[in-house]
């Protein structure tokens, strides 16, 4: 049974890891209505640059996250303004596959500055408490809760504050937005910085729990769509409930299955839920 | 030179063959597959396995093809009724799944080890230039072959019925089409034919092992398809042999650059094949040949 | 007086909304039958559970006398159960030549094996269906725009090309989803030829239509829709003399 | 109050859709677009809105030019346009798609959401629900108050009653009339020409791009060359 | 072979009309230009980290010679390709290299599945292949000689594992290592060897893209070993050593020296390396050659592949000079003659090398990464392997055995 717990436990810290990218990820699906495979290079850059200022002038935790949600939302409206803005027009599939060329290019252009070498925050390492036979650690939690916290901001931003709810009006429809004065461009925009932004943070509670190398956000692309396909593209909740479910998943499986097959699990996972709903388990049904 | 040529073209036949099928789902019925890998790695599997087990080659050959086609209906079976983007996530698992069985499932995979020794038809009997000749002799034939029967398909009421399905797929229903069928047959014969080229892959190289079919060969194919035309066999075709020339053209940029480090060129050049599919896109977004629809029948008594 | 569909006790929810709460009617052979009720009666949820785009949770679809309640919609169709839809849809990039060619059934020629040998009797067949496409294109005025891809089309030429596409399908009975919406006066009254004249070579003809000059004009019976049901039916006179059809439906002006 | 003069515009590179038309609304008046499929009317209707980008001619509201405003100046310059179809936010709630049409100008909306409820309470009792599963009248009304919000000088209404039942489309005019008593100009294309012309103050006929007729809504109703061209007799 | 040899200039007769067309000027050029040398190592992808490093140190190798006057009177040219750690995009640059540059020798590659994709072109075309590669199947393929390889088997490598682990009192081991071609032969020796000292062994293979282990490490936790051994590479084993340090394990870990190697030691906090105990094949003394090596290329602490590639690039050097031919047949057939020739005279760098053998001696190259002495298989013969720990965010030399 602690067994059990444990495993729960530590799928949902595993989920929240891949939580914030897979928010980001659904943010942008939501209003611009593409899948964006550059949301792996978003979250190695907002990595890498809080990794430099963390390492270069001492900056902490909070800090250093703040760099990589303004370097990831930086990087993410330059790629979107130069290189996927503009297939608009030409349809969702075609701005996919212009955002796979866009991480394979940004990359490369980290591997170009920083080499392929793996690089460490500088800062502390906490071993686990213990309580009632299961393990928590401390980093854990607070990357949990920074998690936590981020969600709830996305979600209340969305819901109350005016741009929030700006924004998905103009996911809803941008032509009506834009007689109502918004510009939809611009709420675009604005979406990809929170989108790419939030790969970024994401990329940081990755590294801190990790370590980083170019390859990083890519390394976790799978997951991070298979967590947003799960809760149903688009749904801002949902995207964290997928994350969870298939951090979950995957731990249970390593109980009764080979430890090599965790990312086939979460990829069966995927398969069924959508087999039994299409959308994802919280997303948007046409009919 | 002439027999890096000879194998840059019978490795460009392959990757044609791959943009064939890959344009027969997406520019046929508008499915992403971005599972190719997959399906090239299940043929490449498949034939040389029964190749070594005893199997000759023609028939090894088809047996990948058919295994090939099977895994695509078992596919089209596990995600018929996804919406398009969800199907693109839902392959590229696919793919991801069959290399992760490759490198485990050690009993019949020889895992990361990888299987070498794969039978070369005549490799003995030619010598290793005449081999390299005659396969590339193969390969050409049966990329024409293939492309001969995809340019009929494409331009047969069954084409016709696939471009419907890919502009609309309810409203096909409503035109009594059963898209399931024709999504099912379509994604069959293109698996199949991507089960075909890695079955030739695999006889060509004598060795696979689950490292060769990563994503980034899917890409590849992409940029192919993209540059070519969806939609267009002649497209798909064209585009794979520009992207194997443009790949090994971009080698000889690191001549230039010599004062970078050798990891730096080697990111440069994938940054090139990046920015290629984005001048693409943004350049000729119908491709180099785009798709073309024919015209009705001039009847002689028409006004 | 035989009928060639007829619904009993079709029930549909959506999230717990009940919109089909029971509809039995029945459409006659060799009628132009008009469907008419208040927006969210479920006329169009009604025409989406016949036509096979939504399953019905209960109640029964005979058509021709064969049940076709759980069928697929592509079967209906081939036993000529065809339909339209309210905003005129097409595949944007095939030509109207293309949509003609495509409504054909049990074409031996689209099957794969047959597409990849050409068989005979395939090209047979495809050569047929494309005389028919012609001259259902001269029949409709639409030859001068044959091979423009339909996005190209303006909307009265999208509404007869949909109509020439239900054609191609030889079809017996034809559901046709609000046909003269966004329709100018002087091309509805051209396809209301079109309509009386398919009709008089046999084809039912059963339509969803706001115009009540157009129903007036051309459609006997009328079924009357309200709250998911069968209000009533009988002739346009008798059906807009009926109290709870203008309290329903029509308001006081009419 | 509102000048549009000789106004070309089309989509892209073919054929101009408007080639020179010409409207004129006056304080207090509802006038009605009407002309043949394809005609340019809702073409016409966009161009005044800044919807579709003008070739030529200019649009001038109480004097002021509004020729080079995109379509936020415009509303900004008191302009509402009510789209035909997919003018309300249907994943958001009644609520919410009033809020968020004040969008341009959020000073006082509460006050105004209040009124636009007190004028259509039907929107009151559905204000928590979401706007896809209102019906098709209230739907309008939604857009209408929706456009209430922006707090405008002129109402444009795009084919406002197009797939309603004839009760539901005689209950919204109705909701026209009532709100142009109010003191808001009206200007609107319809398909149901003949309803239209009759509560209309001046009607406009268009036919490929340009003026064709012009005269009082029930002196056009009537006229029969008018009644016979495109109201079907 | 001759018959081979043959065919193929009646070939390159039959289409001289598009040598013509300049297509191949190298052939004609090779006799006089400069030696070339291929470096074949992962630029990017998985093996990213390691490629780049060892390239430097082929280069340095060829930097060296070229100053000291070359080798047979030309210059050494060293032409470096991507592999992408990816066999398909190895065979392409494999091609080019043989076919285009008509290299030599290829050193470096690193990927079992590269190394077993590429060497068939090569002793087809009668190419020298250098490789660092693990997988004990390499060996054993038709090579003719032509492939030689620095790294150990692993059967001996998982006995040193296994050995190394009962001088450290084990009972209980647990393996972690991803899915590489050596997992399975490793354990099995570790094994064999902590048996016979009547302890036992547990082994977990796991997904190495994960970012977290946590329930993999929970796994091990309950198996309560007093050793661990992991058999990853860099990236998976710092996101293991993490999850390991916060569950609180205190007891030994033993790592490849490629893996937890200087880059990965400043890549996590000090406290989650300290004490892990690392082992490399290694020169038997404390070696000139792995001094020289390192004021080279000016890397602290560089991992084995780069002392590799380092002997690989001296040894072919120096078998160049030996044949006194540049293609690749020669080099197979003088190479061991300069690595393990019997009482030579004893080398650590090609340039003290060269001018032996240009004075007619013999030499016997004891290398950075070992004695580089080579079995007919072309497998190193025996190998002393370097024990290291991980003391205060350092390597710290405990013994050469």
């Amino acid at each position: 049974m602690t067994i059990v717990a444990q495993a729960i436990l530590n799928g949902i810290m595993t989920g929240m890891l891949i939580a914030i990218p897979a928010l980001g990820l659904t943010a942008i699906f939501a209003v611009l209505r593409y899948v964006n495979f550059a949301i792996g290079a978003y979250a190695t850059v907002g990595a890498f640059a809080a990794w430099y200022v963390n390492t270069r002038f001492g900056l902490g935790v909070f800090p250093s996250a703040l760099v990589a949600f303004v370097a990831g939302g930086a990087v993410g409206l330059i790629a979107e303004q130069t290189a996927l803005a503009r297939l608009r027009p030409s349809g969702a599939l075609a701005v996919a596959i212009a955002s796979i060329a866009v991480n394979l290019i940004l990359e490369n252009v980290i591997r170009f500055i920083f080499g392929n070498d793996l690089q460490g925050f500088d800062l502390p390492i906490a071993r686990d408490w213990r309580f009632a036979g299961l393990r928590f650690g401390p980093q854990q939690l607070q990357t949990a809760a920074i998690a936590i916290a981020i969600m709830a901001a996305v979600f209340l931003f969305l819901r109350f504050a005016r741009f929030g709810k700006a924004m998905r009006a103009v996911a809803d429809n941008p032509d009506l937005g834009r007689l109502f004065g918004m510009d939809p461009a611009r709420i675009a925009m604005i979406t990809v910085v929170l989108g790419a932004g939030l790969a970024g943070v994401g990329g940081v509670l990755l590294g801190l729990d990790t370590a980083i190398d170019p390859m990083t956000g890519s390394r976790l692309l799978l997951s991070i769509f298979a967590a947003a396909v799960l809760g149903g593209l688009g749904s801002i909740p949902g995207a964290v409930l997928g994350a969870v479910m298939i951090g979950i998943g995957e731990e249970l499986a390593v109980l009764v299955l080979p430890a090599t097959y965790r990312s086939a699990v979460g990829f069966a996972t995927i398969l069924l839920i959508l087999s039994l709903r299409p959308a994802g388990i919280l997303g948007e049904r046409n009919t | 030179m002439l027999s890096y040529l000879i194998f840059t073209l019978t490795l460009g036949g392959i990757y044609a063959l791959l943009a064939l099928s890959l344009n027969l789902i997406w520019g046929g019925v508008g499915m992403v597959n971005l599972g190719l890998a997959g399906f090239f790695a299940v043929g490449a599997y498949a034939s040389a396995l029964v190749a070594i087990a005893g199997v000759p080659l023609p028939l090894a050959m088809l047996l990948a093809c058919l295994i090939g086609a099977a895994a695509g209906i078992l596919a089209t079976f596990a995600t018929i009724r996804l919406r398009g983007d969800y199907l693109a996530i839902v392959t590229l698992g696919f793919a991801e799944v069959v290399r992760m069985v490759a490198l485990n499932e050690r009993w019949l995979t020889r895992g990361s080890d990888g299987i070498s020794g794969i039978p070369a038809p005549f490799r003995a009997e030619l010598g290793v230039d005449g081999f390299n000749l005659f396969y590339l002799a193969l390969v050409s034939v049966i990329v024409l072959a293939v492309f001969l029967t995809m340019r009929r398909l494409d331009l047969s009421p069954f084409g016709r019925v696939l471009k419907a399905i890919r502009e609309d797929q309810e409203l096909a229903t409503f035109a009594g089409k059963s898209v399931t069928r024709f999504k099912m047959q379509t994604f069959a014969l293109s698996a199949g034919i991507a089960g075909l080229a890695g079955a030739l892959y695999g006889h060509f190289q004598t060795y696979i092992s689950p490292d060769h079919f990563q994503p980034l060969i899917t890409i590849y194919i992409f940029l192919a398809v993209t540059a070519g035309g969806v939609g267009r066999p002649v497209g798909a075709l064209v585009g794979a042999y520009l992207v194997v020339f443009f790949l090994e053209a971009t080698r000889f940029l690191g001549e230039i650059f010599t004062v970078l480090e050798p990891g730096q060129v080697a990111a440069i050049r994938e940054i090139l094949v990046g920015l290629a599919l984005l001048c693409v896109l943004h350049l000729r977004p119908q491709g180099i040949l785009p798709e073309r629809i024919a015209p009705a029948p001039k009847p002689e008594t028409s006004p | 007086m035989k009928s060639i569909l007829q619904v009993r006790d079709l029930r549909r929810s959506f999230y717990g909304v009940k919109v089909l709460t029971g509809v039995n009617l029945d459409v006659i052979e060799g009628t132009i039958t008009g469907l008419i009720g208040p927006n969210g009666a479920g006329k169009s949820t009604f025409f989406n559970c016949i036509s096979g785009l939504y399953m019905p949770d209960s109640g029964s679809v005979m058509f021709d006398g064969v049940d076709v309640t759980r069928s697929r919609s592509q079967d209906r169709v081939a036993a000529g159960l065809v339909r339209t839809f309210q905003l005129a849809r097409g595949f944007p990039k095939l030509t109207v030549f293309q949509h003609f060619m495509l409504y054909g059934q049990n074409h031996p020629g689209e099957g794969l094996l047959a597409s990849l040998t050409g068989s005979a009797v395939g090209r047979r067949h495809e050569e047929e269906l494309a005389e028919e496409a012609l001259s259902t294109a001269r029949r409709l005025r639409l030859t001068h725009v044959i091979d423009n891809p339909v996005t190209a089309l303006s909307g009265g030429q999208k509404k007869l090309v949909e109509i020439g596409r239900a054609l191609m399908a030889k079809p017996r009975l034809i559901l046709l989803d609000e046909p003269m919406a966004g329709v100018n006066p002087t091309l509805m009254a051209e396809i209301a030829e079109h309509l009386k004249a398919l009709n008089a070579e046999g084809v039912t003809i059963c339509l969803i239509e706001h115009d009540m000059k157009l129903i007036g004009s051309l459609c006997d019976p009328v079924i009357v829709m309200a709250e998911g049901r069968k209000l009533t039916e009988g002739s346009f006179a008798e059906v807009v003399s009926d109290e709870r059809v203008q309290e329903a439906y029509l308001g006081g002006r009419h | 109050m509102l000048k549009a003069e000789g106004l070309v515009a089309g989509y892209g590179a073919a054929e101009e859709i408007l080639k020179g038309a010409s409207i004129d609304v006056e304080a207090g008046e509802i006038v009605t677009i009407i002309g043949p499929n394809g005609a340019g009317k809702s073409t016409l209707l966009k161009a005044i809105a800044g919807l579709v980008p003008l070739k030529g001619g200019s649009v001038r509201m109480n004097g002021a030019d509004l020729t080079r405003q995109d379509a936020l100046g415009r509303s900004k310059a008191g302009l509402a346009f009510v789209m035909q179809e997919k003018n309300v936010f249907g994943a958001m709630s009644v609520a919410e798609n009033l809020d968020i049409a004040s969008f341009g100008n959020p000073s006082g909306m509460a006050a105004r959401r209040e009124a636009v409820y007190a004028r259509y309470p039907v929107l009151a009792d559905k204000r928590k629900a979401l706007a896809r599963t209102l019906s098709g009248g209230q739907r309008q009304l939604l857009a209408m108050g929706m456009s209430l919000m922006t707090e405008p000088k002129l109402l444009l209404l795009d084919e406002p009653t197009a797939g309603l039942s004839p009760k539901a489309a005689e209950e919204l005019f109705m909701a026209i009339i009532e709100l142009n008593r109010s003191g808001l100009p009206v200007l609107m294309v319809e398909q149901h020409a003949l309803e239209a012309l009759e509560i209309s103050t001046r009607g406009y006929v268009i036919v490929t791009g340009r003026n064709a007729a012009t005269g009082g809504g029930r002196e056009l109703a009537a006229d029969p060359e008018v009644r016979r061209l495109f109201l079907g007799g | 072979m001759s018959s081979f040899t043959f065919s193929r200039r009646g070939f390159m007769g039959g289409v001289a009309g598009l040598a013509a067309t300049g297509l191949v000027p190298h052939a004609v050029m090779a006799q006089d230009g400069p030696i070339k040398i291929g470096a074949l190592t992962p630029l990017t992808g998985s093996g990213g980290p390691y490629g780049p490093v060892m390239v430097k140190a082929i280069k340095a190798v060829a930097a060296e010679v070229n100053k000291a006057g070359g080798v047979l009177g030309r210059q050494i040219e060293i032409i470096s390709e991507d592999d992408q750690t990816n066999p398909e995009a190895g065979v392409r640059a494999a091609r080019k290299l043989v076919d285009v540059d008509r290299v030599s020798a290829i050193l470096g590659t690193w990927a079992s599945s590269v190394t077993t994709a590429v060497a068939p072109i090569c002793w087809e075309s009668g190419t020298m292949l250098a490789t660092v590669s693990g997988a004990d199947a390499i060996t054993a393929l038709p090579h003719q000689g032509y492939i030689i390889r620095t790294q150990p088997t692993t059967i001996l490598q998982g006995r040193k594992f296994g050995e190394f682990a009962v001088e450290q009192g084990v009972k209980k081991l647990f393996f972690f290592s991803p899915q590489t071609p050596f997992a399975d032969s490793q354990f099995t020796n570790i094994t064999k060897a902590v048996k016979a000292a009547g302890g036992e062994t547990k082994s977990l293979i796991y997904d190495d893209k994960k970012p977290s282990y946590r329930s993999e490490v929970d796994e091990m936790l309950a198996y309560g070993p007093d050793v661990i051994v992991l058999g990853g590479y860099a990236a998976d084993t710092a996101v293991l050593l993490k999850d390991i340090f916060r569950a609180g394990y205190e007891g030994k870990k033993i790592a490849f020296a490629y893996s937890v190697n200087q880059k990965l030691i400043d890549s996590v906090p000090p406290e989650v390396v300290e004490g892990i105990f690392t082992i490399a094949p290694s020169p038997a003394e404390s070696s000139s050659a792995y001094k020289r090596l390192v004021s080279l290329i000016d890397v602290q602490n560089p991992d084995p592949y780069t002392t590799q590639v380092y002997d690989q690039a001296n040894l072919v050097i120096m078998a160049i000079a030996k044949a006194g031919a540049a293609d690749g047949k020669s080099i197979r057939d003088a190479i061991r003659s300069v690595s393990q020739a019997e009482g030579g005279t004893v080398v650590d760098n090609a340039v003290d090398g060269l001018k032996l053998i240009a004075e007619g001696k013999s030499v016997n190259y004891q290398g950075a990464s070992g004695p580089c002495d080579f079995t007919a298989a072309g497998d190193i013969s025996d190998s002393q392997f370097r024990y290291e720990q991980v003391k205060g965010g350092k390597l710290k030399l405990l013994k050469i055995a």
